[in-house]
């Protein structure tokens, strides 16, 4: 299956270098980790540019509206390692608030655009955080568990 | 000294190069484009929220609308992805792989016509079109012999595959494979062996191999621009693994090695189609799978090499039969944040072009 | 000699005798008689030609083409031609009404004009003019203002551009089409077309002209707009060029005057390269007025055939291929011919 | 030399000029359709038991059953209506069906005037035959599925 980095010596390494900001999640996968959202650009950087990890794609940027909080689930690949990385970010609530990575991806920008027309993810420093699928005068956003399906 | 004006020009949401209802607002000065701002979602029909409402079998025909061009390999990404968070994904019985494998590169020569037609169009050269779609059209007779339908197959299922195909089924597809190198010999004679057609995509639209993975390109559009990066060799799903191929790569990104590498792809795809139907073994075609399918609790993330690139799935399971969230990862979606990059100075002759040469399809882009 | 030149004989004839009218006057009806049957003429050979594009392209692409109405689906355009008569004419709101509402009549006048001075057989045609290719030409280039005012007049940004590409298109590639039919004047010896035709009876100009010939071709291409240089229509960006905004007949009339336009061109190039109504090879059984017409057909299929197989061209590539090859090219071929028919007249004084 | 491709392109249209013609003469000349080919629905009415597994399978509410118990407290169908305008065409329902009641036919001409007219009515618009008076058995529901058998035998019948 899917080759997996070895979290132990990331989430050290990363908290070595840019302080308190990593930790393993547990999860089925086991290949997660999570990640402070006021940390997220430094790490992703931190993980674009080492060489140890290589991550010169960002693949998938999803977001899930957990009861306890909003989750951004990035899924990192690396093409010359093949190996895989989920950064998770867990948002509060009330304020789901997280640092765009605009500026390491390019790729994210849609993708974060996306995020916050279906599911109200706010990406501070985003250049054009508008809706991107659904008209500009929407109301709600459609994947939160309390966004009623009409019909 | 005369006054000059910048022109706002509406291209879309009905516009004939745009390749369905992708609209884009273009300012011109004289023909030379100034800025682009990309506008999407005339055919959002909120796939992703409609999966949670749908148990995870019922959102398989679903996927045949995201890329309804290539609906084979859009299914094989989610059973894929739930197999994956069933964890069933070691027990789907040979056969099924095999034809697995087989459909999905069906469908890849399938989509790969469709996007030389349309490229071919996209330059106005029509005869080129209607020649692609003559075999595209014997590739959608396979499916369509196969699964019952020709866009929307329906084919793949969580452990395995609607049906079984007989000897005839087969016989017809060696003789498509025969056929295929011929075809593609004569879309390279008629397209990429013609000059106009080279002075109009060569040196338009170039993609460095950094900017090609900073903006997210992927599949085919990554390897033009020289990444050699193929989820079929690189990270084998299924029983890739299995078989020889090459991966053409472009040298330096422009359209034209955007072109050209799907025309050798889908040289490649007949040489793997050709190793699996002779390999394949009989037997069942489906795993013993639950009829009522209730993951664990849980996530799984996969990702396959799907004609526009890779195709992902990120399904969150809470244990129920429906899934708690539903991810598609398009490839499309992502490859179309490059167009107001690349378009920026171009000629609006060159920007049809550009648009064209990633092969995007709305129904992905929007979902 | 030829069945036409005895009817119009005899038609003179009857009105000055017959019907007692002065020459003057019996002049300007037949006159008159024969401007409508080359408009009749142009009609019918639209027919053929529409036909011919369809069957043609759609045998190119393994297609079968229209096949419902008459046989093999011949009258499917004078169907066609109906159902636009029946259509509502729709004039945008915003347009230059007065000049939108003229330019495809224009087009269409330019057209006609054309023909005036095409001789499709030995005296068979309408104005004998002595400087018969010049006024061709000069003919030719008033149809750039007829689409001009179309691309501007519609109020359209699509149509804006296509009609500003063709203005530059059609400007650049005049020049290397008037001198490419130059070093064929200067071997006859005559702006006349009838004496051109004349001078053709030995050997066609197209073997000593072949470079000119080319020219001719290529440049005719760009001048009537067709593929693989249509990029005043040029679909793909600008939905339909000059008459994006046009519909019903308005639209007919252009189309109309597209295809007349192309027999003109190959009728001149029959005529300049191809020996005319000359019967190639002494093979004198089928009347000249057929073999002319044969020689036209086979240049506009040759006409159908770069449409059906080229993808379009580039704005830029064209300008660039027009002025810096095409023109310098034209010229050369100038300068050679003047230079062989200066040693061909000292080898043979 | 330029113009090498040029000519190759314009010698590879004159080839097929005058080759056979693939495309098809629609009305008179009719497609040849594959056994599994999902044109549209008939429903053997004698067959089926109103067990509502279809309109379970379905993933858009297509399928509305009506039936009510006879005199054995045994279900009887009383209407079976298909709300085929947001149909699919997944056959999830065909290969959910136990007595094979419900199966595709290829009659694919389904465009109509209005959009009303697009649904089906199976229930009133079944036609007997005698095949289908058999016996209907319902199979003993498997713990897997296999609807690929269940598909190829529902066509041989």
């Amino acid at each position: 299956m899917d080759k997996i980095v070895d979290r132990e010596a990331l989430v050290g390494e990363l908290n070595q270098k840019l302080g308190n900001c990593a930790e393993i999640f547990e999860d089925n996968t086991n290949q997660s980790i999570k990640v402070k959202p006021e940390k997220i650009v430094g790490v992703m950087k931190e993980l674009r540019d080492n060489p140890k990890y290589d991550f010169k794609a960002l693949m998938n940027l999803s977001s899930v509206d957990y009861p306890e909080n909003f989750t951004v689930v990035y899924h990192l690949n690396s093409i010359s390692y093949y190996h895989k990385l989920t950064v998770k970010v867990e948002l509060d609530k009330a304020k789901p608030e997280v640092q765009s990575i605009t500026s390491v991806w390019t790729a994210a920008n849609v993708q974060e655009r996306e995020a916050y027309d279906l599911m109200g993810i706010i990406f501070t420093g985003h250049p054009n955080l508008k809706r991107i699928l659904l008209a500009d005068d929407w109301v709600g956003h459609p994947l939160r568990k309390d966004f009623k399906l009409q019909a | 000294m005369l006054k000059t004006q910048e022109l706002t020009l509406n291209m879309g949401p009905q516009h004939p190069s745009t390749h369905g209802v992708f609209r884009c607002v273009l300012n011109l000065d004289g023909e030379y484009i100034t800025k682009v701002v990309n506008h999407t979602g005339y055919l959002h029909r909120g796939l992703e929220k409609l999966a949670e409402a749908r148990t995870y079998t019922q959102f398989i025909p679903y996927n045949g609308r995201l890329d309804y061009c290539s609906g084979m390999m859009n299914e094989l990404a989610y059973v894929m992805t739930v197999e994956k968070l069933m964890g069933i994904t070691e027990e789907i019985p040979e056969r099924a792989q095999y034809l697995r494998v087989i459909m999905s590169e069906l469908q890849r020569i399938a989509s790969h016509t469709i996007y030389v037609a349309s490229f071919s169009l996209d330059i106005a050269g029509f005869t080129g079109f209607m020649y692609a779609f003559r075999d595209r059209d014997r590739a959608l007779d396979l499916i369509e012999a196969a699964s019952g339908q020709r866009m929307m197959p329906n084919y793949m299922r969580i452990g395995g595959v609607a049906a079984d195909v007989d000897e005839n089924w087969f016989s017809q597809l060696q003789k498509l494979l025969d056929d295929m190198p011929a075809s593609l010999d004569e879309y390279d004679g008629l397209i990429t062996g013609n000059e106009i057609f080279q002075a109009r995509v060569k040196n338009v639209g170039i993609v460095t191999r950094e900017m090609a993975l900073d903006i997210g390109f992927s599949g085919p559009n990554l390897r033009a621009s020289g990444v050699d990066h193929d989820l079929r060799r690189d990270e084998p799903y299924g029983i890739y693994d299995r078989f020889k191929f090459d991966v053409p790569l472009g040298e330096q990104g422009d359209t034209f090695d955007r072109f050209v590498v799907r025309i050798k792809e889908m040289r490649q795809s007949v040489n793997i189609i050709k190793q699996a139907i002779k390999d394949i073994p009989e037997g069942p075609i489906m795993a013993k799978v639950p009829k009522v399918i209730k993951p664990p609790v849980g996530e799984a993330f996969h990702c396959i090499e799907n004609s526009k690139g890779h195709l992902g799935f990120h399904i969150v399971s809470d244990g129920s039969t429906k899934p708690y969230r539903t991810r598609i990862y398009s490839p499309c979606f992502v490859s179309l944040g490059f167009f107001p990059i690349v378009a920026k100075g171009q000629h609006l002759m060159d920007a049809v072009v550009t648009l064209a040469s990633i092969d995007i399809v709305l129904g992905e882009v929007d979902r | 000699m030829d069945i036409f030149i005895k009817i119009a004989g005899a038609l003179q004839d009857w009105l000055m005798n017959g019907m007692g009218l002065s020459v003057t006057a019996s002049e300007l009806i037949a006159t008159a008689v024969w401007a409508l049957v080359a408009i009749l003429f142009i009609l019918v050979n639209l027919i053929i030609l529409v036909w011919m594009e369809r069957k043609l392209g759609a045998f190119f692409q393994m297609r079968r083409g229209p096949n419902r109405l008459g046989p093999a689906g011949f009258l499917q355009f004078p169907v066609d031609i109906v159902k636009v008569l029946g259509k509502e004419d729709i004039i945008p709101a915003a347009a230059d009404k007065p000049i939108y509402k003229i330019a495809s009549i224009c087009a269409f006048v330019t057209t006609i004009c054309a023909f005036a001075v095409i001789p499709f057989a030995k005296g068979m045609v309408l104005e004998d003019l002595n400087i018969g290719i010049f006024y061709f030409i000069a003919i030719g280039s008033t149809a750039t203002l007829s689409l001009l005012m179309a691309g501007i007049s519609s109020n359209n940004k699509y149509s804006f551009i296509g009609g500003m590409r063709t203005v530059a298109q059609m400007i650049s590639y005049e020049i290397p089409m008037a001198f490419s039919l130059l070093g064929v004047v200067m071997m006859a010896g005559s702006l006349r077309l009838t004496d051109i035709v004349e001078a053709q009876q030995n050997m066609w100009f197209v073997i000593p002209q072949a470079i000119a010939f080319i020219i001719y071709f290529v440049a005719t291409i760009a001048e009537t707009n067709r593929g693989p240089f249509d990029l005043a229509e040029g679909e793909q960006e600008l939905v339909a060029g000059y008459f994006t905004e046009y519909s019903g007949i308005r639209w007919a009339i252009f189309f109309i005057a597209e295809y007349g336009n192309l027999v003109a061109v190959a009728s001149i190039a029959t005529i300049m390269f191809l020996g005319g109504w000359n019967a190639p090879f002494g093979l004198t059984f089928l009347p000249p007025f057929l073999w002319f017409m044969i020689k036209v057909y086979c240049m506009i299929f040759m006409f159908m055939w770069v449409r059906w197989t080229f993808p379009r061209i580039r704005i830029d590539h064209l300008m660039h291929f027009g002025w810096k090859f095409l023109i310098p090219v034209s010229i050369a071929n100038i300068m050679v011919t003047g230079i062989g028919i200066y040693v061909y007249r000292m080898i043979t004084n | 030399m330029f113009g090498q491709g040029l000519i190759k392109g314009l010698g590879i249209t004159f080839g097929h000029l005058f080759e056979k013609k693939i495309t098809q003469q629609y009305p008179e000349e009719r497609p040849v359709l594959p056994e599994r080919f999902k044109g549209s629905f008939s429903l053997r009415v004698p067959k089926c038991i109103a067990c509502g597994l279809c309109s379970n399978a379905c993933p858009n509410n297509v399928i509305k059953i009506e039936s009510e118990k006879d005199e054995n407290n045994k279900k009887k169908l009383t209407g079976y209506k298909m709300m085929a305008e947001r149909c699919l065409y997944c056959g999830f329902c065909v290969e959910a069906c136990p007595t094979k009641a419900l199966l595709w036919n290829h009659n694919f001409e389904r465009a109509k005037f209005f959009r009303e007219d697009v649904n089906l009515d199976l229930f009133n618009s079944y036609v007997p035959s005698p095949e289908d008076e058999k016996p209907a058995k319902p199979e003993k529901e498997e713990e897997t599925a296999k609807p690929e058998k269940e598909e190829e035998t529902a066509q041989a019948s």
